[in-house]
């Protein structure tokens, strides 16, 4: 038996596959293509305190290798949440954590601290990366000084969930944020959200997305992605035992393990979700193979072992 | 009758029985598969437009480790596109060992280009049924309304309606005659008055009589569908109280029909479309504004999970 | 007819597609295959003041939609290239501009001042974002201050050669260090180098590129660059009168407009050139049928005409 | 003859006249072109392994603009892979209306699948020829060395050096026999003691007698190929002086055979493996190294404009 567990600063994941925010909803809408309690834990959409009903459509729009979305941050707000989702996501019988955004630091901390009253929730991802709302979002992920005083707030609320800070791309030096989100108590670290990017519709010269930008996910970024993580697992996260939950282009175990040995200890998994819903646990099964080829018995034995 | 699937979607592999051109720019495509959840009229499925294939596996070299240079990445297999792409349904058919489906798709770009060079045999990665179909409306008389690339629903509707005892009367438009995804001539010939003949194999096969139009006046009546349907209904001997009304096709086409159902009370159901991710109402990529009784007077919708079929009075504009 | 010239700070391009530097070598590698005169301009490999053998292999690899490349600016050196190369760039009859790099900001000048003296050069093209060198290259590109104080420096030199200072896009605001460009004298700005990035050869559990990490060129960044090059127009090169040649990705005519739209005056093909030299004559095609179909008579009708 | 071209090398669209598996894991491609330039033996070809077709054109629509959703970008044409892939000329005949090229190759990823998957009638984007070919030394004996997917070039070289009346030996190694994109027995069977038979119908066609070997013995000599062609130096009456080795394949097995010759003083050329991005000498990705005076002994030479073949003694593996 391979022992595909991981630990996410306590919360013990079954296997290292978690759905990255925004791609999986609430969890109810994938019921039929993928059992969702095979999967190491769930993200939720980011929630924010008031519902938000998002950006004008066009909200999407497919790149070579990729797409870009900007939803913004579209969901039902922080009281729909608790009453009619957050007692179906304790049914699921993983371990939940709820993407939080929001436009102001109260906004982050009002959220946070709701969701540490339930018992549904055992962690919140810090969206502070997200680049499709005009205020709030990206900003705080991308100056270092936003990122330690957010995540300290927040940090003050979450007694019993775990905190895990969502890194932008969108810096110059990753590593900086990274230690800023770790310095101020960050329990994990999940890296990366998307780039901010356009596309533009050249018979009427307007830009597809009605908001204009767009964050690009999908294979396409995936080299980047695996470079970042690598870079923050060796340069922050592993001198300071805080797990990296990866993820940014994963579609097949090939990518999955590549993260997995640039240092990731959790995998999350989003656009690719589109495409081959139950695709996620055939990469949790390729993982096992991989391991099982290599004479590993368990997945923590490559976490971070790239040679370099 | 196949084994049903306890679920109500999920992703298939279906075999090709055939693909032809329907007209100048439609390809008719034809699908076996062993089983296939219930499916409505107006239901769609989310189809992985390239191969499928199993995901190369490392490499096994001939010659001890690192003899060669160490391995590309092996699933650089770029499937085109990346993301799935939805079709309605145009038909369906249950057999004893399995369910046959049909879709026919207009080619517009890299998704269904792939589709139309499919050959019999090969294998098709198909998500669904998606969405929420047409409602029959408790009305004698129907009127199903397809322009262009949306006349394959109304083929599966127009089945279904007749099925149920309705009398039904489709009305199908295009730029030419040309682009025309119908089978024209098998009993009648269209009218250039923009009357109801037996003038297209398809809906004929269905029970229904047909309206042609083309905007270059090429076939049928000259000009747009909705100006026929008004047509027919206006000088028909039609009791508007029996009918009802089920389109799809490009908005202005839909708008038309809206506004001809909408004072009149005629029941309308209008298929959209939109870009899509998931198809399952995960993403929220796909939104369409409905109203709604907030200060607003509107709230968005998702149309591959609560459509993408609408009510004519929910649709902002 | 359609006019397909455009102006680089004064130097007139017959049509705004250029090799991006690195992909085209010094001209002769692609002459059975694309007839470089009628390029609106040519962009040389990198020059370094000494010649430079570059990284060891393996060097590239492929990704989705990209490839990584850590050729290390091995380049055949300043005086090689005056003495050898030179004179076959003349006679292409194009303007020739010549990406210059560099260790240390003398380098840059010096190697920068002895271009100024050639017939055979028009521009120099200052690549202060090449990430596969350990040092110079990239980190003076990241900086503001420090890409002020570099482009000053090689100002001063450049008495006849036009000044193109070349962008990394590993960087939180990319206008931060275009406006440092441009009030240091650059003439025009050229976007984007290559992302910072990884791939992983899981087998072995090494980075599969000998310098262990490369720059990610090729389709799948196209969006970013896009949205880059139309952040810098409209933030800084519009308003200072700066041309930006655009790069990314551009593969189809399709491509290249995105970028005229979204500010580029100039085009450069790059990742693309490898896999149809002659394809850069069918975008330059495709841009004039584009043109002729919107009625215009003047490809400056469009450059940076997208409605937001 | 075929009208030559001017150019060295070029693009050409070719058409696939036949496609079938050469063993467990070899294809054998026989392309057809108008006009090909003229190329030598161990030059190579830079395929592009996706479709050649038309970049589509900006959707017309139906009804008028701004009705559907804003387009798509046309060009998520994701050819896959991205970057095209050399395989060698594993043989060239000149028609009076054309010319015929055979490429063999194994099967490993995304582009040689690709490969695998072609059908006659098919086009096929290729660029080349590229790099410099094996150079015919003055010696009247040649053994020819292929290794794996080495052995294809080695057929295209044997049928040169016969025509330039050399007696051509062909030594092929394979991990198996299931592996090996030879026709086995056509005239003779393959010597398990590594002596040249007429075993293999395409060296026998080119006039050269086979050594087989294979790593688990399964056919013909049991054992790498350079201890078949160490133990067929040393046990056969051949005068070293009259011997030349041209080979290609793994770098161990290239190792071993330039141990061999080095000190035997034996003229040997091997052709080598890069991956590669352009082909064409500008992207400096392909590099090797090679003997030099400078002060650290080596410099880099391109494989893909340098080489791919190489002197044995410039080679510092
Ligand atoms: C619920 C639903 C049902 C549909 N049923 C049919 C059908 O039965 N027959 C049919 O021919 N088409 C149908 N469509 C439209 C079909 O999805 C698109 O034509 C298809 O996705 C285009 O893919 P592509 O890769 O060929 O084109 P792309 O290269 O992606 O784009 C080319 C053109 O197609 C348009 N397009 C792309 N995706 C969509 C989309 N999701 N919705 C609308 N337009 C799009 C673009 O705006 C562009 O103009 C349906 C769409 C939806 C949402
Ligand atoms: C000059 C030259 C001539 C060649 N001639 C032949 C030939 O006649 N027959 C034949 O079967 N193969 C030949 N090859 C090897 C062939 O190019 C690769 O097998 C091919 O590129 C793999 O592409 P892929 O997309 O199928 O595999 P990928 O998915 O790209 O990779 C799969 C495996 O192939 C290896 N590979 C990929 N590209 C190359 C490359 N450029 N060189 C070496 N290994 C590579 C990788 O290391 C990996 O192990 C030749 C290579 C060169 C450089
Ligand atoms: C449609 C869509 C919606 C997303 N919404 C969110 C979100 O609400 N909050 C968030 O933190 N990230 C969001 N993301 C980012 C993803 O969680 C993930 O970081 C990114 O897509 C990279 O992973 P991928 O390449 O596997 O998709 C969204 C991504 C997509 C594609
Ligand atoms: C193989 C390769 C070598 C490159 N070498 C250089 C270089 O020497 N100097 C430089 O400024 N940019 C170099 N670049 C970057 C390109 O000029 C260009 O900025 C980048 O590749 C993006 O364009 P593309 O997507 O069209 O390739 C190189 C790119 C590639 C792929
Ligand atoms: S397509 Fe994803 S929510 Fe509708
Ligand atoms: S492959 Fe580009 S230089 Fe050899």
């Amino acid at each position: 038996m391979i022992d595909l567990s991981v630990d996410i600063a306590g919360v013990r994941l079954a296997n290292p596959l978690v759905t990255a925010s925004g791609t999986c909803g609430y969890a109810d809408e994938y019921a039929d293509l993928l059992d969702l309690r095979q999967l190491g834990g769930f993200f939720t959409k980011s929630i924010t305190q008031k519902p938000r009903q998002g950006n004008e459509y066009p909200r999407i729009v497919e790149t070579r290798a990729g797409m870009l979305n900007a939803i913004g941050l579209a969901n039902i707000g922080l009281e729909a949440f608790v009453r009619d989702k957050a007692p179906l996501l304790r049914q699921l019988g993983i371990p939940v954590f709820v993407n939080v955004a929001g436009v102001q630091i109260e906004d982050y901390v009002a959220v946070a601290g709701r969701l540490d009253e339930l018992d549904a929730v055992r962690g919140i991802e810090l969206n502070i990366s997200c680049p499709n709302v005009k205020e709030g979002g990206i900003q705080f992920g991308t100056d270092a000084t936003q990122v330690h005083k957010i995540v300290s707030a927040v940090r003050a609320v979450c007694r019993k969930n775990v905190l895990v800070v969502k890194l932008s791309p969108n810096v110059t030096d990753i590593t900086v944020t990274a230690r800023a989100a770790v310095e101020a108590g960050a329990d994990a670290l999940s890296m990366i959200n998307t780039f901010t990017a356009m596309a533009i519709d050249i018979e009427s010269r307007r830009p597809i997305l009605a908001n204009r930008t767009g964050g690009l996910s999908g294979p396409a970024i995936r080299p980047i992605a695996v470079y970042m993580v690598h870079r923050v697992y060796t340069q922050v996260a592993k001198a300071a035992g805080v797990p990296i939950i990866g993820m940014g282009g994963i579609q097949f175990a090939h990518d999955a393990i590549e993260f997995l040995l640039a240092g990731a200890t959790g995998l999350a998994v989003g656009t690719a979700l589109f495409i081959d819903p139950g695709g996620v646990l055939g990469i949790r099964d390729g993982i096992a193979d991989y391991l099982r080829r290599h004479g590993h018995t368990s997945i923590k034995e490559i976490i971070g072992t790239l040679q370099t | 009758m196949a084994v049903p699937t306890t679920k109500s979607k999920g992703i298939f592999t279906a075999g090709v029985l055939a693909n032809r051109p329907a007209c100048a720019d439609h390809f008719a495509l034809l699908l076996r598969l062993a089983e296939f959840p219930p499916t409505q009229p107006g239901q769609f499925v989310n189809i992985r437009c390239g191969r499928v294939e199993p995901i190369l596996k490392p490499t096994e070299f001939e010659w001890r480790p690192g003899s060669l240079p160490p391995p590309h990445q092996p699933e650089t297999v770029g499937r085109q596109p990346l993301l799935r792409r939805p079709i309605s349904l145009a038909g369906r058919r249950d057999l004893d060992d399995g369910v046959e489906l049909e879709i026919i798709h207009r080619v517009v770009g890299v998704g269904t280009a792939w589709l139309a060079g499919l050959k019999a045999g090969e294998p098709v990665d198909i998500l669904g049924p998606l969405g929420q179909g047409f409602r029959p409306v408790d009305r004698p008389l129907a009127a199903v309304v397809g322009g262009g690339s949306g006349i394959p629903p109304m083929l599966y509707l127009a089945e279904a309606l007749a099925a149920a005892g309705k009398k039904v009367v489709a009305f199908a438009g295009a730029r030419s005659g040309a682009s025309l995804p119908l089978t024209i001539g098998a009993h009648d010939l269209p009218s250039q008055a923009g009357w109801p003949t037996l003038c297209t194999a398809e809906f004929a096969a269905r029970g229904a009589a047909t309206v042609i139009t083309t905007d270059d006046g090429s076939l049928g009546f000259p000009g747009l569908v909705s100006q026929a349907l008004q047509g027919w209904i206006e000088r028909s001997s039609v009791a508007q109280g029996e009918l009802a009304v089920y389109a799809c096709g490009p908005n202005p086409m839909m708008q038309a029909v809206a506004g001809l159902c909408l004072p009149a009370g005629i029941p309308c159901q209008l298929s959209l479309e939109r870009h899509m991710a998931c198809g399952l109402g995960a993403c929220q990529g796909c939104v369409c504004k409905v109203k709604d009784d907030s200060p607003q007077g509107w709230k968005y919708k998702l149309v591959c999970k609560d459509g993408p079929v609408f009510d004519v009075g929910e649709i902002c504009w």
